[in-house]
């Protein structure tokens, strides 16, 4: 989920730029020295999985998968989003630099904010982690969506209903990454618990 | 995939010293993203193309490397004129394209060219590795460009694993569907990868104790300051200035 | 059973990587025939395992052409049935587990092949037995040892009922036990294939004739010099050099 | 030079994985002195990459006593200038070379270390000269081969000039030609080593004494029973089974 060069206006980009840089700096505060490798290559798998293709029937969509790094890594999810969008930008040209900040603001706030939200109900029960990892999932792409909404509507009020077209287009993906983020988040928990941070 | 075909090249801009390339990248892209003006933004378009230019760089694998935004940018034509409101200069029943939505999308269209293209021939004609060295230059945090080193160097180790574990779904009978077995199927891959990049995480941060990694990170250095570098930054800056200006006394030279 | 019939056939298979100028399979010949228990022994990088992906299908080459069962084979959709029938050992066996149990991932095969939920389950219990390894039924891939998972993986492929299998270096890191049990398994089963390994003994423990590969080609020529080490020396600081 | 001299000393070492109940190492002990030359061949899953994990201060034992140089060690700080001293390469060399280019890989050991940037670059450059791999300097890991990317592994730690290497199969899924060079290396090398590989060739070839690994011990003994498979042989559908 991108937004394009040339399209924010200048107060929307400094701003999106200078809460990037704060949240990257309190992430990065977080991350000690024995946990960076894990965040750097924890940063790698969420690029790769970004990469996955899935079909909605004809059509095909990739996935995001920020709700997952998030419930893994919390406040660390920032700096590791940044670092996999800066590849992508570097590697295929997905957004440039000016639209950065904004971008990692729409991906990586649902993931912190996912992470203290359903982090809790993880393990508690088969039912409940699914669930919990479905909400997740479906959560932060309609808060990212909501996020992108946001920018776009601040730069021009006549941005309105582009804002609301990209939401609605944005339901099936939300439902696919709910379902993805659950089976992935109880398939975790039975297979390397370790992954899974203490509650917060 | 992540081939870096503009990596190694030898032309005036892949000699320069990463450093300047940032520096220069970051000014002119926004100064660009901030232009207000058709007539100006195109000036900074043809900017940028002088820089393709500079860096020697395929035209047609440039076009290629840049496709994905032409994309984006259909869908915004498609979607901007009718959305947009405005003064509504084409009617077709309930379809209102307005002015202001055209303007914005040659805007749009031509600002977006032109980052990605400073992007491209600033930026990616350097490896990640000058680019770390370029970022630490510039004082930014230590852990950050590790992150970024890191990240990048098991990206092309974990996508093999994905592709390896792909195939080995799909020997076994696996079809890619729009049902739930497809949906599982592909969050254990992504499961997978987790576990796994977890798993490579531990080892990897062994490795580096073992060689007495202890709290700080070293670069290189492997490019030496020198002239062209500074006669580079000046030349921006003074192109730079006079769009500026350019922008600010608009009316004096376009007459509106 | 006709002996001679022809499983897989290539006839001046070229193929090289997509970005690289070196020409991996150079107008390569091979054939495999129904009961062939073929070995193959050639140095890094000789291409041997893209020789197995493009049998399978995953690397499509230059020019050439591939059959499979008598059947000209050319696009994706004429080798997706085929993938089926031929079971492909990875060399890792890290990259073929990604269930989150051992059965789960043995009944993945026969799911997609349209079995019922029951049937893929008796079919993945039937082939962990005939591996010896039913006891791992709900164990975590993840956690075992590189020999456990080797066979997890052998039978995941067997689940399929696959008529020939290609091996990609199967002993790779395995202790003398588990190389035993595989050369029992291999020997013992009664199906075509084509393993690849460095490892002599192996090797000449389970195949008939062992093949090698040399420029992009495969050499059948029985006589094919494969350099064996016969000559193991206990030695001081200063050994006899090896070239 | 003392032969006699301790280097490594493992007393009555018990470890297990958090959250196993299996104790993989069970009072274990294990003596390397300056100038042995020793080969380790055990099952898979015996504990053998625990084994170096634990010398290395990766695995923390739950009882024992750990000495290196003489002096005892307990706890990360007493391990880390050890670390620099034993070179150990690892199962997977991709776990290893985790730096952009070759060069700087191999100069991150002296780096760390202290040396200035340009000694750390002479020191590199140095290594991978006499291991015959200086034209991979710039060259950028992830697309080596696995033969040459075990190769910059090995200079990665020769480069921190270890008084002693822990190899963790080295040889695994290599070729002839890059196990002889490796052969040539380890016998040209002035330095104390221990070799895990389950190749008896190659153990055979570069090691004085081979020990093995069973129910968490070493077992010392010259006389260990390893099973070679001497016995090749060609066979029809049903062979001379192994037990
Ligand atoms: N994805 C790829 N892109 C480009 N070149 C590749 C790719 N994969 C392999 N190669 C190259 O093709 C050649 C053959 O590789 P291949 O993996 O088939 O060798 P191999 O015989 O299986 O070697 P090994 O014994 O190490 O497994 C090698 O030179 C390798 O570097
Ligand atoms: N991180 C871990 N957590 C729990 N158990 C582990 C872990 N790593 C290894 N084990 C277990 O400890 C035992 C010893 O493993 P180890 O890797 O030391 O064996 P090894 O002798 O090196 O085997 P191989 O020849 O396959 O490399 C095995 O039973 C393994 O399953
Ligand atoms: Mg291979
Ligand atoms: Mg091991």
């Amino acid at each position: 989920m991108h937004i394009s060069e040339g399209v924010l206006s200048g107060q929307v980009l400094s701003a999106g730029a200078v809460i990037a840089v704060t949240g990257t700096a309190m992430g990065l505060k977080k991350i000690d020295y024995d946990q960076i490798v894990h965040v750097a290559i924890l940063a790698s798998a969420f690029f790769v999985a970004s990469l996955i293709h899935i079909n909605i029937g004809p059509a095909g969509v990739h996935l995001i998968l920020n709700g997952i790094l998030g419930l893994l890594l919390g406040f660390a999810a920032i700096p590791a989003i940044l670092t996999a969008l800066l590849l992508q930008s570097i590697f295929f040209q997905y957004g440039g630099l000016t639209a950065l900040g904004v971008n990692v603001v729409i991906m990586a706030a649902p993931a912190v904010l996912v992470h203290y939200l359903f982090l809790p109900f993880l393990g508690r029960s088969s039912k409940l982690t699914f669930w919990a990892g479905f909400f997740a999932g479906l959560f932060s792409i309609l808060f990212s969506c909501l996020l992108l909404g946001f920018a776009l509507w601040f730069t021009d009020k006549h941005f309105f209903e582009t804002s609301l077209a990209i939401i609605i287009t944005y339901i099936p993906i939300m439902i696919i990454e709910g379902i993805i983020t659950g089976f992935c988040v109880s398939f975790l928990l039975k297979v390397y618990p370790e992954i899974i941070p203490k509650k917060p | 995939m992540i081939e870096e075909k503009f990596a190694f090249g030898n032309s005036f801009i892949h000699r320069l010293d990463p450093k300047a390339r940032i520096i220069a990248v970051i000014i002119l892209s926004f100064a660009a993203a901030l232009c207000d003006n058709l007539n100006i933004a195109i000036l900074y378009f043809i900017v940028s193309i002088v820089f393709i230019g500079l860096a020697k760089l395929n035209v047609k694998d440039v076009f290629k490397r840049i496709k994905p935004v032409f994309w984006f940018l259909l869908m915004l034509w498609i979607l901007l004129p009718i959305t947009f409101e405005g003064e509504i200069i084409y009617k077709f029943y309930w379809l209102e394209i307005s002015t202001e939505g055209i303007i914005m999308c040659c805007k749009i269209t031509i600002k977006s060219i032109t980052i990605l293209l400073f992007f491209t021939s600033l930026v990616a004609t350097m490896n990640i590795a000058s680019l770390g060295n370029g970022l630490h230059k510039l004082y930014v945090s230590d852990k950050m460009i590790f992150l970024l080193l890191m990240s990048y160097r098991y990206i092309a180790v974990i996508e093999d694993e994905y592709k390896r574990l792909l195939r080995a779904a799909k020997f076994r009978g696996f079809k890619p569907k729009t049902n739930v077995h497809s949906y599982k199927t592909f969050a254990y891959l992504a499961g997978m990868l987790f576990v796994r990049a977890s798993l490579r995480a531990q080892r990897v941060h062994q490795a580096m104790l073992c060689r007495g990694f202890n709290k700080k990170f070293y670069t290189l250095d492997v490019y030496e300051s020198d002239r062209s570098n500074f006669i580079f930054l000046i030349g921006v800056f003074i192109t730079l200035a006079t769009l500026v200006v350019l922008e600010l006394y608009q009316g004096l030279f376009f007459g509106n | 059973m006709n002996n001679n019939e022809n499983i897989i056939k290539l006839e001046q298979v070229v193929f090289s990587y997509p970005g690289s100028n070196i020409t991996t399979l150079n107008h390569l010949d091979l054939e495999i025939n129904r009961g062939d228990r073929l070995g193959m022994m050639a140095p890094n990088g000789s291409g041997k395992t893209t020789l197995l992906h493009t049998i399978m299908g995953l690397c499509k080459p230059n020019s050439g052409i591939i059959k499979i069962f008598g059947k000209q084979l050319k696009n994706e959709k004429d080798f997706a049935p085929i993938r089926t029938k031929i079971g492909l050992l990875f060399q890792d066996s890290d990259d073929q587990l990604f269930c989150p149990t051992v059965l789960e991932d043995v009944a993945f095969g026969p799911l997609n092949l349209g079995f019922s939920q029951e049937d893929a389950i008796k079919i993945a219990r039937e082939t962990l037995a005939k591996l010896g390894i039913e006891d791992f039924e709900q164990s975590v891939t993840h956690r075992m040892s590189g020999g456990q998972k080797r066979l997890v993986a052998l039978a995941a492929v067997l689940a399929m009922q696959p008529e020939v299998l290609l091996l990609d270096e199967p002993t790779a890191g395995l202790d003398n036990k588990v190389k035993n049990k595989l050369i029992n398994i291999l020997n013992n089963i009664d199906i075509t294939f084509l393993v690849i390994s460095h490892e002599f003994d192996f090797i000449k423990a389970v195949t008939d004739k062992i093949y090698s590969m040399e420029e992009g080609r495969v050499l059948t020529d029985d006589k094919i010099h494969i350099h064996r080490h016969e000559h193991v020396h206990k030695h001081g600081r200063h050994p006899h050099v090896h070239k």
